[in-house]
């Protein structure tokens, strides 16, 4: 009953693709402001959310009624949207508590305990599912070589991670701005002492990663639809990918993200789909033992 | 009887070459002087010693057994301590927490003990005031070291290397940021540690300093050995005299 | 922000300390009396700090007797209560002084719990409290050790990592193993001590203080300043020719003790054994939050932390908002901003206000 | 210890109070669409009852407590309810893992428990079947337990044979402890009837892609796939379905499905998908009391939010459930289960009550399933008070089994 090595192949790099997706955001702001964000998942959710409110008219907000606008419209705009929250999160709440690593970990996975709240207080429990694509714009599955049936949404999440990581590479390279936060998450002093205000670069660090969280949110919510407790799995992924990837390391997380996205189909095929999980888990504690600082990831090393 | 031998000790990051297959031994009672210009690489034989950094090659023993890849914690207790060059004082203790610390035995069983439990089970060793008066300190105990000035700092570091009951001391530039008075009355405190049978090696920098105070000198520069001898032979030495010259004017 | 708040707060602070003031002079006899007995011990204090934690303890004790005065379950919730401060209290003698915050002690009470689920599911159904409790919490000691001797070589972050692995990894296995462990429908088959409230609680509340006892004598000996020099200046603590990783292992390990006997007072509690209540990845964040709030790195806040949490979760909120999701939201504001203001914790917070009331603050 | 308690206050349990109104404790999960559909079927069966002079001439009312789906926070609200508001009876308890963990405490305390919500056997077959005096308080007047749905779920296979000539299918279901009867009996009793069991898989309930699972599916070319999801939440297995436009039929129990207004919710992805659930999602007059009832629960909730169509399947029962404990107190003539339970099981065990969501008798002390609703089952023996509903596209929600209450035929799915 096994699916040919092909559609495997095919599965395997579609869902590798939305898990870098989730992991570059997380990976970023450790690199460069040592913060763990736990608030990531929810940011994921947000971004589902939000791009629901604005295409779909299935939740009601007090403030906002919503509206069906088209996806190409709503999916920009979602994006926005989380990255100026994931912005705010960072002004209002993290800025004052970042200096100890211990009261940032619990602020953040507070604020998204809270977050779930808020979304089963408006959206309730149920599930919402949304098609990004509109009927009329592509066919809803798409045929690659011998595999057919391969949804155009993937195919398109697919597209889309390589774009942000292209359009984040020339950001985080070529642009002053984005070379600043790559320095900031080299050496923080270094960063200080050749005159970068570390503070503004962290916040555009949030704004960033927030973008990336909006987008991830956005193609999480079309593959596996929208619930208040969406964002538990997510994070515990971006941690493993992260982890394995090395902290603070771009290039890491996306290698990692499509080792772990190929084992866990890889497994989910031929051991069973009940052991997908476990896995994974498995590999984290072997990899933190064995390589602490990841593939790509330098010593961790505060001083 | 030497106490403390270093043998073909190197020490590299990457290319950089910080210590260059150096040798030298001390004895016990002994005060052996290590000289060198700045980033000569003393601080880092001292690290090497301590195993703050793991030597890349070579040996080092103590007390004839090899202390190379034991832990620094591990070293300690085989009665070697370091006051180093930039004071680490604990801001969260008083000065009596600071010393008390180094003065617990390394087991956390026996750290549950109440005090008076463990200074019967030391049979009446120097308490924590006993140490803080060696140095001068007996009068700010319940202080917390950072409304200390500079020099009770460094004060409070040598006591706490000393709680430690070493047989050795290694004493990295005791005298920087120091005025006359001070080096005279550290100088004398030295002096009696030897007398209570604890051997030294001081690092620094200018050699006037350690004249009257070092039985031998170990000069060396850029991580290899240069010279060795007793004081009076290395002052006249030529190539110390380059070595200082190239390296800082007028430190002879 | 927070130097604003302090100043607007000073004209207040004022009129308190000329109130307090000679009532903290009254009550220093007898908080002599104490310091010279049991100072040494258990921490010095000056007269307000011995009342107020004297009365806070008499209160803990006598729940019973004052809680129908405000509610019928007020006994159930601080009987639960009771339970979850032993679980806050072992957590912060480990991750609370030294630093290394773990994710997992949710994984020691699951394993203390489960082991007496099993026991008497699989072995003997009619084994007493007596024989199930002690192997309990020696599996929590075994587990503690197996999580705590391979990951305390890592440093902050990888080790925080690895116990949230193990809370994963855990709650996995209990599904894998259904079998065995009857998967999310848990094991309800343990009949607990009694159902009569008010005996309840003190089988919860006394072996709760007795673990609080135990702590803060632990927490004020030598090893408390070697675990809090660890989180302040790991590196003075190897000069100091103290091994840390001996200590961060052995502090996991002596948290693991009493993590042990809360998981099992929690199934004796009358709670049935399953995932979502004894491990899932929510009990260990409930666990630091209350911690956080109480006051790390002292063990009395997170007690005090706990019988806060709850008051504020079971009894107050639910009688002021009806809806759960916006109580939950609330509550879950609450600790943030504790979190944001008061990092130190509401208790540390009042301790040292009381100990500056009269200017010599402890 | 005993000496002690007669001076300590707040000593003795809630023991409820003869006289005075009738409370009726609700637990459900009550940020869950089920939850709140179950709240209003409860506030509605009991402002009938009130208006028709409540029980034996007492007020009756109700409260409501949120379990959360969480078995901790069910058992200290079920401590709140019997200690704090002494209520007379509790009903409810939707997952399955939270009526077992209340279990021991109810019962202790005499309470009588009716559930409306699990189906699981082991929460009779290991508390009052092992124990029966310590756990008679214990009652379930729906939905029937999975045993019984698993032999209907074969029935009902037989039914979309003869149907649609299916033969070959493919079983999933979570990998969790609640589809354990389902997993155990399906696959011989499959093969019995001689179909063939193209695929037999237990997902992991954290499961986040399912293109791999779909392909597994075509692969064994199954007519259909009979899935048991409770843990898992399958839309996007449906919406990736619909997008390839798959002809294989869905069947089995899907609880995130029965949200009154999924189809919507999924964009019509979930269209020909079916579910079994009680009362048949308000879609057929199951009784004669059914009808009504929906139409009743619609005008009442028309403009709050969802559920709106119909109150899901745990409203029904606990409708039922009330009207079935008001007919039990009168029968037997009290409600002080401190004093007289055993009265007021003898009263329960004679209930025979045209509720909305069937015919709901109960089984007796001795059957292998001891206060649990019977099964009813037609002249040829198949259970029938177990129907099934399919979502038929224009999201119209139709019940398609059995015949007798169905309001449409079974669809086979074409796009």
């Amino acid at each position: 009953m096994l699916s040919g090595l092909p559609a495997v192949l095919i599965n395997a790099a579609l869902i590798s693709a939305l898990y870098a997706l989730i992991a570059i955001g997380f990976t970023m702001i450790f690199g460069v402001g040592g913060v763990l964000n736990l608030a990531h998942g929810a940011l994921l959710m947000a971004g589902a959310y939000v791009y629901l409110l604005l295409a779909r008219d299935t939740i009601s907000v007090p403030v906002f009624e919503s509206m069906t606008l088209h996806p190409l419209l709503a999916f920009p705009l979602a994006v926005v949207i989380v990255a100026v929250l994931s912005y705010l999160l960072y002004a209002v709440i993290v800025q004052f508590v970042e200096d100890n690593p211990v009261v940032t970990f619990l602020a953040t996975i507070v604020v998204a305990l809270a977050a779930t709240e808020v979304v089963l207080h408006y959206a309730g429990s149920a599930t919402h599912t949304y098609t990004l694509i509109p009927d009329g714009m592509l066919p809803s599955t798409i045929d690659i070589g011998p595999v057919d049936g391969i949804l155009t949404v993937d195919v398109v999440g697919f597209v889309v991670s390589w774009i942000s990581i292209g359009l984040l590479w020339v950001y985080v390279t070529k642009t002053d701005s984005g070379r600043a936060i790559r320095a900031t998450s080299m050496t923080e002093r270094g960063a200080q002492l050749t005159g970068v205000n570390v503070h503004a670069v962290r916040a555009r660090t949030w704004l960033v990663a927030g973008a990336l969280a909006g987008i991830g949110g956005v193609f999480l919510g079309a593959s596996t639809s929208a619930t208040p407790n969406m964002w538990l799995h997510p994070l515990s992924l971006a941690f493993i990918i992260v982890v394995i990837g090395g902290i603070g390391s771009i290039k890491g997380s996306i290698v990692a993200a499509y080792l772990i996205g190929f084992l866990q189909t890889g497994v989910g095929e031929y051991l069973g789909q009940n052991f997908r999980g476990i896995l994974s888990l498995v590999l984290l504690v072997i990899v933190l033992f064995v390589l602490p600082q990841g593939l790509f990831g330098r010593e961790f090393d505060h001083e | 009887m030497t106490l403390l031998e270093v043998d073909h000790l190197t020490k590299h990051f990457g290319g950089l070459v910080a210590v260059d297959d150096l040798s030298f031994s001390v004895d016990e009672g002994e005060i052996v002087g290590l000289i060198g210009p700045n980033g000569s690489g003393k601080t880092t034989v001292f690290n090497c010693i301590m195993s703050t950094y793991i030597a890349s090659e070579g040996e080092i023993r103590f007390d004839g057994e090899d202390v190379t890849s034991e832990k620094t914690h591990g070293v300690v207790n085989h009665g070697l301590s370091r006051v180093s060059q930039e004071s680490n004082p604990i801001n969260l203790l008083s000065v009596g927490g600071n010393i008390k610390l180094f003065m617990l035995p390394n087991s956390f069983l026996a750290c549950a003990l109440p005090d008076a439990v463990l200074a019967r089970r030391s049979d009446g060793g120097p308490g924590v005031v006993d140490h803080a008066e060696r140095v001068g300190l007996e009068d700010k105990i319940e202080e917390t070291p950072d409304s200390l000035p500079h020099a009770d700092v460094r004060r409070l570091e040598i006591a706490k290397a000393l709680a430690t009951d070493p047989d050795m001391l290694l004493l990295d530039e005791p005298f920087a940021g120091m005025n006359q008075a001070e080096i005279r009355t550290l100088s004398e405190q030295i002096e009696q540690f030897r007398e209570d049978g604890i051997s030294m090696v001081v690092v620094d920098h200018n050699m006037r300093g350690l004249m009257q105070l070092v039985d031998r000198v170990v000069v060396i520069s850029s991580g290899q050995k240069l010279a060795e001898g007793p004081p009076e032979e290395i002052v006249e030495n030529q190539d110390v005299q380059d070595a200082y010259l190239a390296g800082e004017h007028g430190g002879i | 922000m927070k130097g604003t708040l302090r100043s607007a707060l000073l004209p207040v602070w004022n009129v308190l300390c000329m109130l307090l003031a000679p009532l903290d002079r009254a009550l220093q006899p007898i908080a002599n009396v104490y310091n010279r007995t049991l100072g040494g011990h258990f921490g010095e204090m000056n007269g307000l700090q011995f009342a107020v934690i004297s009365l806070g303890f008499a209160a803990i004790a006598t729940v019973p007797f004052w809680s129908p005065f405000y509610s019928e379950t007020l006994n159930i919730t601080f009987a639960v209560a009771s339970i979850w401060a032993i679980f806050a209290m072992s957590w912060d003698i480990q991750s609370g002084y030294t630093g290394y915050i773990s994710f997992g002690h949710s994984v020691l009470s699951g394993a203390a719990g489960y082991t007496i689920g099993l026991l008497i599911l699989h072995y003997d159904p009619s084994m007493g409290p007596a024989t199930t409790i002690p192997v309990a919490v020696l599996a929590s000691l075994v587990l503690g050790l197996v999580i705590a001797v391979p990951s305390l070589r890592l440093r902050g972050p990888y080790f925080s990592l690895i116990t949230l692995v193990g809370v994963l990894l855990f709650t996995n296995l209990i599904f894998a193993f259904s079998g065995w462990t009857n998967g999310e429908l848990g094991i309800h088959q343990v009949d607990p001590f009694t159902y009569e409230p008010w005996v309840r609680y003190y089988y919860m509340a006394i072996p709760m203080l007795l673990v609080a006892l135990g702590l803060i004598y632990i927490s004020r000996s030598n090893v408390g300043m070697v675990l809090v020099t660890i989180r302040e200046n790991e590196r003075a603590v190897s000069s100091a020719g103290l091994d840390p990783t001996k200590f961060k292992i052995s502090s996991f390990v002596l948290s693991s003790i009493p993590m042990g006997i809360g998981g099992a007072l929690l199934v004796y509690y009358g709670r049935a054994i399953n995932p979502t209540s004894f491990v899932e990845i929510s009990n260990s964040i409930e666990i630091i939050a209350i911690a956080v709030i109480g006051g790390m790195g002292s063990v009395v806040g997170p007690l005090f932390g706990s019988f806060l949490f709850f008051f504020l979760e079971e009894e107050f909120l639910r009688d002021v908002i009806g809806d759960s999701s916006l109580r939950t939201l609330v509550l879950w504001l609450f600790v943030l901003s504790v979190l944001v203001f008061a990092r130190n914790g509401v208790f540390r917070v009042i301790w040292h206000g009381l100990g500056a009331v009269r200017g010599d603050s402890e | 210890m005993s000496t002690l308690a007669g001076c300590v206050p707040g000593g003795g349990g809630g023991g409820g109070d003869a006289e005075g109104p009738i409370t009726i404790g609700h637990l459900a999960p009550l940020q869950n669409p089920l939850g709140v559909g179950s709240k209003r079927t409860a506030n509605m069966a009991v402002d009938q009852i009130s208006e028709n002079g409540g029980i034996m001439d007492e007020e009756v009312d109700v409260i409501h407590a949120d379990t959360e789906g969480n078995p901790g926070t069910a058992e200290s609200e079920a401590e709140r309810l019997v200690i704090e508001e002494e209520v007379d009876v509790m009903v409810g308890t939707f997952v399955s893992e939270v009526t077992q963990a209340i279990m021991d405490f109810v019962a202790q305390e005499g309470v009588p428990l009716i559930v409306t919500g699990s189906a699981a056997p082991s929460t009779v077959t290991e508390f009052i079947g092992d124990d029966y005096d310590q756990y008679k308080n214990f009652f379930r007047t729906g939905p029937i337990n999975s045993n019984f749905q698993a032999e209907a779920m074969v029935n009902y296979v037989n039914h979309l044979n003869e149907l649609h000539g299916w033969d070959s299918f493919a079983l999933l279901a979570d990998d969790a402890a609640w589809c354990q009867p389902f997993v155990d009996t399906l696959p011989g009793a499959l093969d019995e009837e001689g179909y063939d069991l193209a695929l037999n898989q237990s997902l992991n309930i954290n499961i986040d892609d399912f293109s791999p699972v779909i392909n597994d599916v075509v692969e064994s070319d199954a007519d259909a796939v009979i899935r048991f999801f409770a843990h898992i939440n399958a839309s996007p297995f449906l919406v990736e379905r619909a997008q390839r436009e798959l002809t294989f039929g869905i069947e089995g129990i899907h609880v995130t499905g029965m949200h009154p207004a999924y189809a919507q919710l999924t964009e019509g992805a979930a269209t020909y998908e079916t579910t079994s659930q009680s009362g048949g999602g308000g879609t057929t007059d199951i009784t004669e009391e059914t009808l009504p009832f929906v139409e009743a629960y619609r005008e009442r909730f028309a403009d709050s939010d969802p559920p709106v169509g119909h109150p899901m399947y745990m409203g029904f029962n606990t409708y039922d459930a009330i009207n079935v404990y008001k007919e039990a107190v009168e029968r037997g003539g009290t409600w002080d289960y401190a004093n007289d339970l055993d009265g007021i099981v003898e009263a329960m065990l004679e209930t025979d009550h045209t509720g909305v969501a069937g015919q709901i008798q109960l089984y007796g002390q001795d059957a292998e399933y001891p206060h649990d609703a019977m099964e009813t089952r037609d002249d040829e023996g198949t259970i029938s008070n177990f129907p099934i509903t399919q979502w038929q596209p224009q999201g119209a929600l139709e019940c398609v089994y059995p015949e007798q209450h169905a309001t449409a035929e079974h669809m086979e799915p074409t796009w």
